[in-house]
This record gives structure tokens, C-alpha cells and sequence, in this order.
């Protein structure tokens, strides 16, 4: 059953705020401004009461399944656990009622903790320039390029016109290379699911700027080439980018600046605990190599003695977003990697890869996997079997498990992958429940069809008709739908 | 061990066993290269347990002053609004927080609906047809709204704006356009502060134009003049506004804007030191499929109820990988909702009623600047809710450091980011600033020796 | 589908709480303790991480209905919106983190509100001595049942030593008479739901210590009589205390104080907006007339120049609980009370009394309402010809109800009521919302009776065997259950 | 208009048409009799919106000392216990916080559970059968388990207890009994702070013993030994107990005791200057039907599920009126549901680990006492969490003044409850106090000279 919009709820006079009175004396806002600018009226916003806003947003939310209510196997996602401690002290009105234009001199506490977030993160890349500013992963791709590609202006390498990227990787690699004005080729991936040297080797030359790798990659298999891929590179003159979608694999177990990547982003979204607040915000806070550290976008936090202080870095591509960053989702990663330190976070690495292989030595007998029977933080198994034998997708599958109380994997991607099922428990789920998602794939398997081709059955609606939504677009509501 | 992991130890040997491994590490050590193993743990402070780590937190947070400890009169593009108390209940249910981009829209209507009331509130604030559920923030979705405009109007370079727009958001401009073939023209505001100068530069060659009203320095704009002139000229106009003004002033499809861009954090979202932000982006119905982001839409489930979906999907980088509209596949989702519940809350006479309070009071402020001996006003002429203030003793690091520790933030220097203006500062008066503050921050104000202020800076 | 208790979700060794490491040298908390006092180990608590705990409650919490969730007309029980700016406010660290003991001088501004409140209290009562001690209604009646009994005592009349309570009086009220060592008399309701004066004059005497009355009354009346009422027991030498859950219906319009009540509690969790957080907690301020405001419980605020002082009162029969009280929750009275403010409570009982009427006029086309056309802020039905017809009883209709999307109403009481269905809308629904209550209510009378006998159809669990559980009562999760 | 409500003016009027009056006024004044109306508007504050009145609560909340501004060394009842972020977030569910009485099962298996699995946390701790749902605070409690006793213990009046209990229970206590039939002793402690004096006060009129262990000075009490004593003379005992003690002393139901009550405050619920705290009672199967207060059971569905509700409730006023087994129909289920979590996180070793952290500091501190020379140790001996110590300078409210001043509060005076302890005062030090903290408890104290002490006295 469809739920009221806000607009339909709306009643001419209701009210739910209010301010107090300017004073009856002295001039009217309309009388300070130009008679040419003002409005007629308002905009025509809903009119509610305080209940009504309450009570729809309450309810909506439970229409929601989340981390914060069930097991969540979004691979590529890290959807783990979102500590609560992480929202109070973030929270703290010392950290959340900060200007962004407030001196130095008036936020040493943000100011130390930034710094010191930047010394870790480079700590945990192996790579010690950072920035923080840019706000989400592809904005961190982004933002690398830009640097690659004023480093190779700055060399009068200006020929390096071509990023490379594999045909696993995430879209939002080509689509970054393109906005920082690259051109992209593809690497493809051989029968392991491993970059395919000959071919990384066919399409390296004195025109390539960067390999953007994702490693541990989309199959979540860690690259065994990695040095002979990184030799390669640095040899033809270009630079390695990491694609940190996966570090939730590796922390502590090695670090991309140790395995030759030259530039990296973060998801602390994903990594470093999130939340991912329903698509967003995150952050995605980049690290490079001392060489390139002079253009990372400005500010960056340094100490000076005691102090701590914004500046831009001596050759700054400039900034890519207003203001210092993400702060809130900074802190909250911050505190993250401080709860789990020196001694943890590799175990959460190591949890996480306990966990995905458990999961995987299950899957395997219920899906084919076609990447082998180990994997790192999150394996691929493709419905093709299924397809082939019931004529259920991917998708059938991943909106039965719906049923189950599971959200779905990630279906469809990797593209190298046949009807791609990608799954990724993280550290912080029981095997309790790794063993009941099992179970329920396999029971779905075994369902009937008609049964799972129907699915959701339990669920606020049934699956939405996607194609008449792009074709015939309704983005907004209008007073003719009243 | 602190943190939050689930896997006892005897957990781990039945997984194990289950896996057919003998330890992690082994699992580990058949992936990784021993070669590129790290032979150290991680350089990183020890764990830190929930209780000490707060208490540290909490001495960190208190060494900072914050519009919470201080009368806050700084604004530039993040203002100190009221934000009410039922936007933070909503936004901390976890369903909202901890979930993720809606991809299976079955369990995710509470999501899609909330972008799809978004949509429909910037619609709305906006005047526009179309609008995506949000970027990262102001800055950069200005710059967003420029490739759009670059990528719809073909064989076409040249990129027109004033210095009356925000000075980061032209920064992100330089920084995005840097790569890629265009051109970036920007053109100095008028003695009075506003943007005629654009109207002479608009060309043949031109793109399209940005402008910000109310700008820079709270000044408004002849929008509807620029925008003529643009379409005349083939070009698409651009205008980054203030959610808040148009309470008040007349919406940007309504000057005949192409495409707005606004920051949100004014509708409900914290300050933060800078972020996260919110993005705001509308356009006409006919430049939809160049929107950037993420949008949800309206369809039918099978069976024929009302839903919502992310839609127009092909635009995305996903499917068209190197020739997506844009990179980005995030959203703001959860500061889109909290600006989604201010507005609901608002309703059309809550933000008409924020908009008065924020001119009138400014416009008290103004006249107190104007009435003093050592300050000046820059530009005459009606601002929204924010003026440049010159300080005639000159230095205003100095100032404004004093106004810090008297317990103002008074306002915002400007010298760092235009050198020209080395001697000023913005005030920005919201609603939330009373009599008695503004009373607090002239006599802080003038009470800054002018000495003082000079040694403060030198010891700075 | 029943849900997993914490308990069986414990696995032996699994941690979410960690405190820093007591320093290695120095002696051990074992050591400093006797070793008979010692247990051998600590309590059997269930094992659980951080991760299990949060998605546990938060699941468990969404099968409860609320006011943030459903419209919840729960008769008797003001189930008012409960402002989210309460809740903030309130929360603020200067008045959630003060300790009960700290000195008067340490808390200025806590003190502040708690003597504006009782001010404020004092005035919407008519009756000047105010205690904001007792923790909820109930306890305010006992507690100023103590106050008169140590006025009777003080005067000689400790003969007194009846209280009257009306057959329509919620059941707190003889048992609080009970508990302040009183034996009890019943007044009977007349045919139009008021107190029956002759029954009432057949029972006063000079052993009647208070008559405890209602009014407006559990049927949502009005009593008419009430100088008659008043002027006949204060003849008699006894005092009126006046049940102050129905408050909401009468803020500004008249006063207990007024029509001559002597002493009375609130349920600040009720007329001034809650919450009720599941069932507590509550507070039950009382508020008395000035001759019996030295026998008050102790601590109250005094205001001297401009400092506040906490000071017993002269004749206190001394405390009723530990400490100041419930201030959590009189703080969110006070941020309410200063909400609305002289203008606006009389206005909230004006619209209570004004949805209230108005369901009614839509009810009493559905179901009997035996007593009259009009009401205060609630109104009772009874289900009588429901029964008759079709032989669904009161609960029958109230379970269904739940699957249309409501709470359901009071059921059973008042007792003088046969199938009395009792509903109390409250001012913070909209008029939209009290159609669709009504329309449900009509569609489940015209339904089929299998339907609603077996409802409620949608919830997470059908109707519980409560015999069973009160004959075999299960209080609590044993290991063998596991 | 202020504030929350729906109807507009046209609402208003239809409604008023379908009821058919003129007026609100005209349906009041067909109830409510014209003479008792009130003829002026009521005597309060105007109107104060949101942002107005929070700005006023912050300045009053901040005028306020408090454990986030101060270290917290007070204790008697009440402790600055550590409370984990996860027990906030749920207790700030509305589902939680803003549901009734769970009168209708099927949609309040949500708070069923939680009292369930409340009760069976307290039955864990206590080493009881039956638990209750909870009452009003631990003071309250106690009384209530005395009441329980007393009905239970036909023919005996007799109520023994020592004031080496929280002189404040037993106010209650004394309160609650005034008017019916029961005659309270109060057997002075010994010099070691220790109630041994009860073995020799109880009698075949004993109907029941109460105690306090720890007690209210910290010590341990022989508890075994008097509950043996008492039963061999027909009573039963009652025990008050610490619920963080629990982690390493043995428990009530370990002991012998009856009934155990307490003040559940320290298990996750701030301090709040007093409420709503939490009254934790549990008693042996026998005592179960004699029990106040709310229950929740286990039963089945018609589907046979298993699931709960609320049971016993014969035992209550709306069904036995004046012969309920007390008047309380509430519990305080939303502190208890903070307690449930904050339990669920701690787990045993949690529990344990809190309590030897607050046994060791707690002797950190005494050490440092019994070594400054304007101190001494009330009582030799064992404590838990807290001690009695005296100030050789005597003035205890001056000295406490002192400290508050310079940022510690540094103890709860006992002279305002208990005269002949006007020198001294009770130190608390849970598990949330450093090292660090001591340092400035003691040097703070140290710190306050005798004279200074006695001439803020004066003025207070």
C-alpha cells in the first residue's frame, strides 16, 4: 500500500513552526528589499502540522531495510556495523557547531584531529600525502587525477592522455578519468579474474598516464601479479591509482603504497564504519606519494610545534569542493580507527575475510562461483546455472532473499561476471546469521519458480516497474496528482 | 580486544575448519604476495575503549569555539540557522542512516520517497521542473551545473562569471575546467557590488553564465536582465541561490534560470567545520538527461500500487562507464532528508517568516555598522542576509580574533580569499540573532583597540 | 513470528563493552574484598556484540505501535503528540547530568524551572502549594492522601478514616486509599453518568476523611453538580481530591481550585505531552490548598530574593521517594507548559474538546454511546449491540481495529459501562485522521464477525493466550528454554 | 499560536457543523457550569517558540554545574556510572518512548519482550525467581518490599532495619507507614559502619528485616548471617542492593534474602537530578501474586507463537480496587529498557570488570585520604564504590562549596540527613574516574583553606 506524499497531506493554514514576532515598529522585510524581486508569495511548500511531519517520517523510515535492522550483503558496499558511539561523539556541538570559516586559532580540536586523521590514514596507505577534501569515493578519483595530471603538466609530460582502467572496475573509473579530461582504455581480465598482463602490457605506453587497479579487485580476489603489474607501470612512466573501495580486505595486512600504487582514495563510509545515510554523505579522502603531495587540493592541516594549521600545498590544483571537507563523516572514520587501533584493525581485515570465505564455503555448493574457492573480503557467484535450469535471474534470486529478511547482494556487477551475485558479509556479522543466509540461497533454489519469479512477496510492494519509469519520467510531484 | 567484532574463538576454528584452512593467515598468504605483506603492525594509537575515548573527545570538542559557545555572525555560504528539533529524531533513526543507495527498491521506499519529496520541495523552492536528489555541496554543484551547461550547448567554450560569486566556488571552477577545453571569464562586480559587468561579456562564444543571487556580498542581482541577455546570446544561465531568500524573493525559474544550484546546508543541516554538505540542482525539463546524480521517480509496481524508483539510470556511469553525464553515484541522501523535513516543517509562511527575520535583522545590523565611527559599509544597497564591512583600522585578523575570544564570531574575513578586500569582512544575521546579540557584537566590536589588534596580529 | 530473546542469541565470549586496563601493579578488586563475599562468578548475563544489540531493539521496537507511528485513542490515556524539542531540551547536559545531591548553589537553573514550574502548576490548578515529588499519578494520589491524613492527624480528627470514590474512578483511587491506611466507600454514578448526590449524601459523614472525584469523569462528563458536590462534602468537613487525568480537557477553562477541589495531582505525562515511554516514566505533581501545603512531602523550591533553596516544609509528612523527583520529566512539562503558554493551553483543551465532540458526532452513528451527545476531551461507547447482534464484544472491535491501522481505544472501563469502548482523540490529531478512525470503525461493524473475531490479521503475533499465562506464569527465560 | 496543533479555522468550522454547535464555548458551557469557569486567562509566561525557548534552556542549562562540566566524586544513591551511546539510541526510539502501557499485545510485543527480557536480566542479577517490570526508583522500592512483607508475614508489625540504610529509603519508609499498622526499628550502625546490631533486634514480632549491602557507607554487611538469623524467627529480609556490585560479590538470591530491591539508575540512566530513576525488585517464587507493579509472561498466540504480555494482573486496582497489592500501575519501562541494553552490552565480564574498577579506584582514593593529614577514614574496613570520610576542619559544606568552585564535586555532605555526620561526607568512584581525577579531587580539597571554608559559610 503506496504511502501519502507530504503534499497530499498538506492543509491550507497548518502549522508546525514558528518564530517570534519582529518587532511591530521599524521597517518590513518587503520594504528593505526592491518591489521587482520580491515574490508574489512563497513557494508553494506543503503546510503540515508537527505530528503529521513526525509521524510520516517515522513511518517511512521503517520501510527501509538498514544495517540497523538486517544483514545487509551489498558487495562493494562494506555495509558493517555503524558504531553508535560514532554518532554521539561526532555529535559533540564542540565538533558539530564549527564554521567552516572559523581561524585556525579557534578550532585547535578539529584542527588536531584532522591532522591526526591524515597521519593515520597515510599510515594505513602506506602513502604519506593526504587530503581530505574530497566528498565521496569518485570524487576522491576525481581529485587523483587532477593531481596526476598537473604532475604530468608540471614534468611537460602533457602526451600522458590515456588512463587505463580494467573491465571490472567500478564505473565510476571511466567516468572520472573522462571528467578530468583523460581519455580511457581497457584492461581486461584474464580467465582468473586477475588483470591480464599481455593485454595491460599491449595497451602501456608514453601516452599513459595511469592504471586505476582495484585491488583487492571487484571479484574480490587480491592481485598475485601486483608487482609485476606495478613494475609495468612505472616503467612506461605512469602512476598507479587504487581504487580503496576493497580496503576493507587489507588494513594492516599490506598497504597499497607497499605494492606500488602511487595514488589512492578511502570510502570511510565503507571502511572506516560509515554510515552511508541512505546513499550518502561519505567521504573520500585521497593519499599519494611525497612527489605528488604539492598538488593536492588545499587546505591540508599541519603542525607547526604545538599548533595546527590550514594551508594549501605549494603547487594545489586549487580545491574541488567549498570549504575544509566532509568533517562530520571524517570524525566519525577518526574515531573508528581510534576504537580499534594499532592492535584491531587488522583483525577487522582479517574477521572480514574469516567471514566471506566461511560464507563462500558454503555458497559454492548452492551457486557456482567461478573465481575459486577462496577469495578475500567478498566472493562473486553467478546465477548462471539457474538461469539455465529454472529461468531465474540474479535478480529473482536477490528479491527472494528479500522474503528471507536478507537485503540483496550485488547483483550484475561485476560485469566480467554472468549473472553476477556479489557478496560481502563484513566483519560484523555472526555466523549465526552467515549460516542462515546460506540456507535461505539454498532454499530458494530449491523453491519453486512461479514462487521466486513473484518475489518479494512480503515487502511494502512488489518489484516496481522500472522501464516505464524512465521512459515516461514523473520526477516530482504536481497539484494535478492531488 | 575493542571494537565491535563478532567471532569468538571458537567461532573462528569451526569457520575455519568449515573453509578447509588452517588459520587466516593462510587464507591471506594464498591472495597476498608474502612479498608485499607488512612485516609491522600499523604505526596508529593504541585501541581506545568507548569511555576514554569520549572523554578525550569531549576535551577535543570544548577546545573549540562553536556557534553553540559563541554569537555566531559569520556566514560566506554557511550560516547559522535554527535548526528544530525534529529534524535531528528523524535523521538519527537508523533506518535512514545505516541504509544504502536504494538499489532494491522494494525495501527501500522509505529512502526513494523521501528523495522523491526532495525533488519535489526543490522544485518547488526553485520554480524549475526537474530536480536530482542532491549533490555534494554548493560549491561543487555549481561547477556541475557549468559541465552540464558546456555538455548542452555545443561547440561552445567560453564559461562567464563574476567575482561577486563565491570565491571557492570559483576556485572548484578553475580546478574542474583546468583539464578540459573551455574557458573561464570572470568578470569584477560593479563599485555597488553586483554583476552588470557580465551583460558586456556575454558573447557568441558563451556557454553559459553563472551568477549568485543574493551574491557574494549579500547584494541582489539583476537576474532576469542577465538571463535575457544570455538566451539571447544562445547561452544557458546559471544561478546559485540562497533556499532561505526565496521566502522572500522571486525563484530562480521565475528570472528565467536554466539551471539553480543552491547549498542546503541551510535547511536543517549542522555546520560541521564544512561538511558534509548538500548539493542542491534543478533545471528545465529539457536539460534532464544531462542532470548529474541520482534521481528517484515515481512509477507502479506490479501490482498497481504507487512507487518509487532511482530512474534515468543510463545517464549513470554504471552502464555508460566512460560516458556518463557525471562520476558521481553518491548522494546527500540523509542531509536531502533533513532538508526535506525543515521544509515540511516550515511550510510556505515558516520560510517567508525566516527570510523577514533574517533582512530585518540584518538590515539592524547594517545600521549599526553604518552609524559606528570605525567601521564602514562597502556597498550600499539592499542585502539579503549578509554585508561587506570595512574596518577602518584595517586589520581584521586582529578583529575578528578579539570578537573570538569575547565570545563572537563576528564574521567572516574575505582578505584570504580575495586579497582586495584585505581590510573587510561579512556579517551575516540570521534569524536566530537577537538584540541583545547584536548589541554584544558592536560593543565587541569597538572595543578592539586598534594597537591591540596590531600586536594580536603579529604574535598571529 | 516470534522473535529471538537475548538470551538465546548468547555465545560465550562474544564482548561489546570494554573499559580500559586497571593499572598491572597495585592490588586486585579480589583482593580487596573478603573472599566470602566473593562470587564464585559473575552473573549469567547473556554474551552479546555490539552489532546483535543494536539490530535486536531496534527490531523489537518496530512492533510497537506509538503516537510516532499510528494514531493511538487510547482513552483516559491523553496520547497527545510528544514534542521532539521536549526531548532535546531536556536532554541538554546541565539538566540530564546533575547529580540529586549536588548543592543548592550548583544548581541555580535547575532550581529556577522546578519553582516556575511549581508556580506555573500551582496557577492551572487553582491551588497554591505545589510537590513535585510523587513519580506518577497513582503516587500522587497516595501521597496526598498522606498529606490529608497528617491534616486530620494534626487536628484531632483521626476518626476520619473514609475515603469515597466514585464507581466510575480509575482503580488507583481506592487503592491508594488502602495504602494511606484509609478503608474505602463507593459512590454510586446516577443514570446521566454523575456522581448520584443522594448516594453521595448517604455516605458522608464525620468519618469521611476525602471524597476522591474525577471530573470531567471517566465518561468524559463534566459534572454539573460540582458546587453541589463540594459544598456538601466540605459541609461535611472532608476534602475533595480531584483525579487529575482528564486535566486536558479543562486547562483554562476552569480550575480544580475553583470548583473546590482541595488538593489534586496531574499526569504530566498526559495533559503535558509525555511521554509515556511504554508505561513510565511518569510524575504525579500534586497541588493543594495553602492550609495544607506545610504537611507537603519535602523537597519543594523557594524563591528567596533572587535565589532558589530547596526546604522541607513545616509539618512535610516527610518523602515518598528518593530524592528531588521525576525532573526529567517535569522538565519536559515546563518546556510544554511554556510552549503554549497563556494563550495557547486553554486553546489545547478548547481543540480536545473540539475532536473529541466531533468523533463523537460520527460514532454515535456506529455504536451507542449512553451518555449523551456531548463530551468533554473523550467520549465511551459501548459495543452492547454488537454483542447482541453479532456477538463480537468490545475486544473483538478493539483488535480489529489494530489491522485498520490504529491503536485501539480503552476497553472495559469505565465498569459502569457495559462494553464500554472509551475515546480519547486528543488535540494533536487531525480531523482526517478522526474520518478514517470512524470509517474503520463503521466498515468493521458492517464485516463479516469471522473477520473480526479472529482479528487482529496483520500484527506480528494474533491474540495471546493470556489465561495461560497467568495460570502458568513463565516470568522470565531460563536455560533450559534455550 | 504556539505549539501543536492541527485544526485550522476552516477545519474548525465543518467540524463544529457536524456536531452541530455554534461554538466551542457553547459545548463547554453545556458541561461546565458558567460560575466555575475561569473569567481571566491564566496567569503564565506568553508563548515562546522553539528557538526562544531552547536558547533560554540552554542559558539555564548551562548555569547549572553537573558531571559533564565537573568530576563527579558524589555518590548516596545516585553514580556518574559510564553510559554507553548504543543505550541512548535506543531508548530515542519514538517506538519506545512514546507507547503506552502495553495494553494491547499485539502491537506492543516490542516493550513485552524488552520486560521480559528485563525480568529475566534482574532474576540474573539478583539470583531471584520472579523479577518485576519495575517501579518507581530504589527508595520507593524498598518501601514497597516492606509492604510486600508485611502482607505477606501475617500478624507480625515488627519492621527492623539500620541506619547504615540510605537515610532517605528510610524517610520513605517512615512516611509510608505512618498511617497503617507497623512499628519501625532502626538499629544504630557500629562503630566499623555495620548493621550486626539487627541479629539481636530481630523477634518473633519481626515480620521483616531490611538491609543495605554494600551499605549506605560503602561497607559490606553480614548478610547471610542476618538472613539466616531472620528466617530462623519467621521473617523474611529484604536486601537493598548495588547492581553494579553484583559483577563480583555474591547476590541476593546467593545470600538468602527474600526479596532484593534497587535503585537501577546506575545501570545506563543519567543522573538527572534525581528522575525518573528506576526501582528494581525481585523476590522468590512464593512471594510472586504478593508482588507490585507491572509483570510481563511468556505465552502463546492462536497461531502458537510464542510471545508476551502483560500478566498477574489480578494482583491489580483496575480489576481488585482497594484490595490491589498496591496502587502502582505504571512501571518505569523506558529506564528499564535502557537497563536491558546496557546489561545486554556488558555482558558478565563487562559487568565484572565495572565493578573491579570501582572497587580499585575507590581504594586509590581511600589511600589518598587516609594519607592527607586534614582527613580521615570514617570506618576501617572493606568498601565497594564508596566512603564515609570526615573533615578534621569540620566545615563540610564549605569545603564542598570549595571544590564545586574549582570544578569537583567532590562528595555528598550526610550532616543534612543524618546530624551526627555533619563533619563528614560520602566519596563515590566509579569506573568512569582516572588517576588524573584523583590528583584534583585531592588537591582541590587540600586546596580549601579552614578560614576561606568558614566564611563562605556564613554567607550561604
Amino acid at each position: 500500500q503506496a504511502t501519502k506524499l507530504l503534499f497530499e497531506m498538506s492543509r491550507s493554514g497548518r502549522r508546525a513552526h514558528h518564530l517570534p514576532p519582529l518587532p511591530a515598529e521599524g521597517e518590513t522585510a518587503a520594504s528593505l528589499l526592491p518591489a521587482d524581486q520580491l515574490a508574489d508569495a512563497p513557494p508553494p511548500l506543503p503546510e503540515l502540522a508537527e505530528g503529521d511531519v513526525v509521524r510520516h517520517f517515522v513511518n517511512l523510515s521503517t520501510l527501509n531495510m538498514s544495517v540497523d535492522t538486517h544483514f545487509y550483503p551489498l558487495g562493494s558496499c562494506t555495509m558493517k556495523y555503524n558504531p553508535k558511539r560514532n554518532e554521539r561523539m561526532a555529535s559533540l556541538p564542540g565538533l558539530v557547531d564549527v564554521h567552516p570559516l572559523q581561524s585556525d586559532r579557534s578550532v585547535p580540536g578539529v584542527l588536531q584531529m584532522l591532522y591526526e586523521l591524515q597521519q593515520m590514514i597515510g599510515e594505513i596507505a602506506g602513502l604519506p600525502g593526504v587530503s581530505l577534501q574530497p566528498a565521496a569515493g569518485a570524487h576522491g578519483e576525481l581529485t587523483a587525477l587532477l593531481v596526476a595530471a598537473a604532475y604530468y603538466r608540471d614534468r611537460g609530460e602533457d602526451q600522458r592522455r590515456y588512463v587505463l582502467t580494467a573491465d571490472s572496475a567500478h564505473g565510476t573509473n571511466p567516468a572520472s578519468a573522462q571528467m578530468a579530461g583523460f581519455s580511457t582504455r581497457t584492461v581486461k581480465s584474464n580467465a582468473q579474474g586477475l588483470v591480464d598482463l599481455d593485454d595491460l602490457k599491449s595497451k602501456l605506453d608514453d601516452k599513459t598516464a595511469v592504471f586505476m587497479l582495484t585491488n583487492p579487485n571487484t571479484l574480490g580476489l587480491f592481485d598475485s601479479q601486483i608487482k609485476e603489474i606495478t613494475d609495468l607501470v612505472h616503467e612506461a612512466g605512469a602512476l598507479i591509482y587504487l581504487d580503496g573501495a576493497n580496503m576493507n580486505a587489507i588494513l594492516g595486512i599490506t598497504r597499497p603504497g607497499d605494492f606500488g600504487a602511487d595514488l589512492m582514495h578511502f570510502n570511510p563510509h565503507k571502511t572506516f564504519s560509515g554510515p552511508h545515510g541512505g546513499g550518502g554523505p561519505g567521504a573520500g579522502p585521497i593519499c599519494v606519494r611525497d612527489f605528488l603531495a604539492d598538488y593536492l587540493p588545499g587546505p591540508v592541516v599541519e603542525k607547526v610545534g604545538e599548533e595546527f594549521r590550514t594551508v594549501d600545498p605549494a603547487k594545489t590544483i586549487g580545491r574541488v569542493r567549498s570549504f575544509f571537507g566532509n568533517v562530520g563523516v571524517l570524525a566519525r572514520a577518526y574515531i573508528y580507527i581510534r576504537t580499534y587501533g594499532k592492535e584491531g584493525l587488522r583483525r577487522v581485515s582479517e574477521d572480514a575475510v574469516l567471514g566471506a570465505n566461511y560464507l563462500l564455503s558454503k555458497v559454492r555448493h548452492i551457486l557456482d562461483v567461478p573465481h575459486g574457492d577462496r577469495c578475500m573480503h567478498e566472493f562473486v557467484a553467478s546465477a548462471k546455472k539457474l538461469k539455465k535450469e529454472k529461468h531465474l535471474s540474479a535478480m529473482d534470486l536477490a528479491k527472494r532473499l528479500l522474503d528471507f529478511g536478507f537485503h540483496a547482494p550485488t547483483v550484475y556487477f561485476p560485469l566480467v561476471v554472468e549473472e553476477a551475485v556479489m557478496v560481502e558479509p563484513t566483519e560484523t556479522e555472526s555466523k549465526e546469521t552467515l549460516d542462515a543466509f546460506a540456507e535461505a540461497l539454498f532454499r530458494i533454489t530449491e523453491e519453486s519458480g512461479d514462487v521466486v519469479e513473484h518475489a518479494p512477496h512480503s515487502t511494502n510492494i512488489s518489484r516496481p516497474d522500472d522501464v516505464i519509469a524512465a521512459r515516461k519520467p514523473i520526477l516530482r510531484w504536481t497539484e494535478k496528482d492531488k | 580486544m575493542n571494537g565491535y567484532l563478532f567471532h569468538t574463538e571458537s567461532d573462528r576454528r569451526e569457520m575455519l575448519r568449515a573453509i578447509g584452512a588452517e588459520s587466516v593467515q593462510e587464507i591471506i598468504d594464498g591472495q597476498v604476495p608474502p612479498a608485499v605483506q607488512m612485516k609491522r603492525p600499523l604505526e596508529l594509537p593504541p585501541a581506545a575503549d568507548e569511555m576514554t575515548l569520549e572523554s578525550e573527545l569531549r576535551r577535543l570538542a570544548a577546545s573549540n569555539a562553536s556557534v553553540s559557545s559563541h554569537v555566531c555572525f559569520m556566514g560566506g555560504g554557511a550560516y547559522d540557522h535554527f535548526i528544530p528539533a525534529v529534524v535531528d529524531e528523524i535523521a538519527s533513526r537508523g533506518e535512514y542512516y545505516t541504509s544504502y543507495t536504494p538499489y532494491q527498491a522494494e525495501v527501500s521506499q522509505g529512502n526513494l520517497q523521501v528523495m522523491f519529496e526532495y525533488e519535489t520541495l526543490v522544485s518547488q523552492i526553485t520554480g524549475l521542473d526537474v530536480s536530482n536528489a542532491s549533490l555534494y555541496d554548493g560549491g561543487s554543484a555549481a561547477t556541475e551545473a557549468v559541465l552540464m551547461a558546456l555538455a548542452s550547448v555545443k561547440k561552445r567554450h567560453k564559461v562567464i562569471t563574476s567575482d561577486a560569486v563565491h570565491p571557492e566556488y570559483r576556485e572548484i571552477l578553475e580546478a574542474y575546467l583546468q583539464n578540459i577545453d573551455a574557458e573561464l571569464v570572470v568578470v569584477p562586480a560593479s563599485e555597488s557590488g553586483t554583476s552588470e559587468g557580465i551583460l558586456d561579456a556575454i558573447d557568441e562564444q558563451t556557454a553559459c553564465v553563472l551568477i549568485q543571487h543574493p551574491n557574494f556580498f549579500g547584494r541582489l542581482e539583476q537576474v532576469r536582465k542577465i538571463a535575457d541577455a544570455a538566451h539571447q546570446a544562445g547561452a544557458l544561465v546559471i544561478q546559485s541561490f540562497d533556499p532561505i531568500s526565496v521566502g522572500l524573493l522571486k525563484r530562480p525559474g521565475d528570472l528565467g534560470v536554466d539551471i539553480a544550484v543552491a547549498e542546503g546546508q541551510c535547511l536543517g543541516n549542522p555546520l560541521q567545520y564544512g561538511g558534509p554538505y548538500l548539493g542542491i540542482m534543478a533545471c528545465r525539463q529539457d536539460l534532464m538527461r544531462r542532470m548529474p546524480g541520482r534521481i528517484a521517480g515515481q512509477t507502479t509496481d506490479r501490482r498497481g500500487n504507487r512507487c518509487w524508483v532511482l530512474t534515468l539510470q543510463t545517464r549513470e556511469q554504471h552502464i555508460r562507464r566512460e560516458k556518463a553525464t557525471s562520476n558521481i553515484c553518491s548522494n546527500q541522501t540523509l542531509l536531502a532528508l533533513r532538508a526535506t523535513v525543515y521544509l515540511s516543517l516550515l511550510g510556505p509562511q515558516g520560510l517567508k517568516e525566516t527570510a523577514e527575520h533574517c533582512v530585518v535583522k540584518t538590515n539592524q545590523a547594517r545600521e549599526r555598522f553604518a552609524a559606528s565611527e570605525r567601521f564602514e559599509l562597502v556597498h550600499a544597497g539592499p542585502v539579503f542576509k549578509e554585508f561587506l564591512v570595512r574596518d577602518r583600522e584595517g586589520d581584521v585578523q586582529a578583529l575578528l580574533e578579539h570578537a573570538t575570544d569575547h565570545g563572537v564570531l563576528a564574521g567572516v574575513p574575505v582578505g584570504p580569499m580575495e586579497p582586495k578586500w584585505k581590510d573587510c569582512f561579512l556579517v551575516a544575521v540570521t534569524e536566530k540573532r537577537t538584540e541583545a546579540d547584536l548589541d554584544r557584537l558592536m560593543k565587541v566590536l569597538e572595543s578592539a583597540p586598534a594597537d591591540e589588534a596590531n600586536r594580536l596580529a603579529e604574535t598571529v
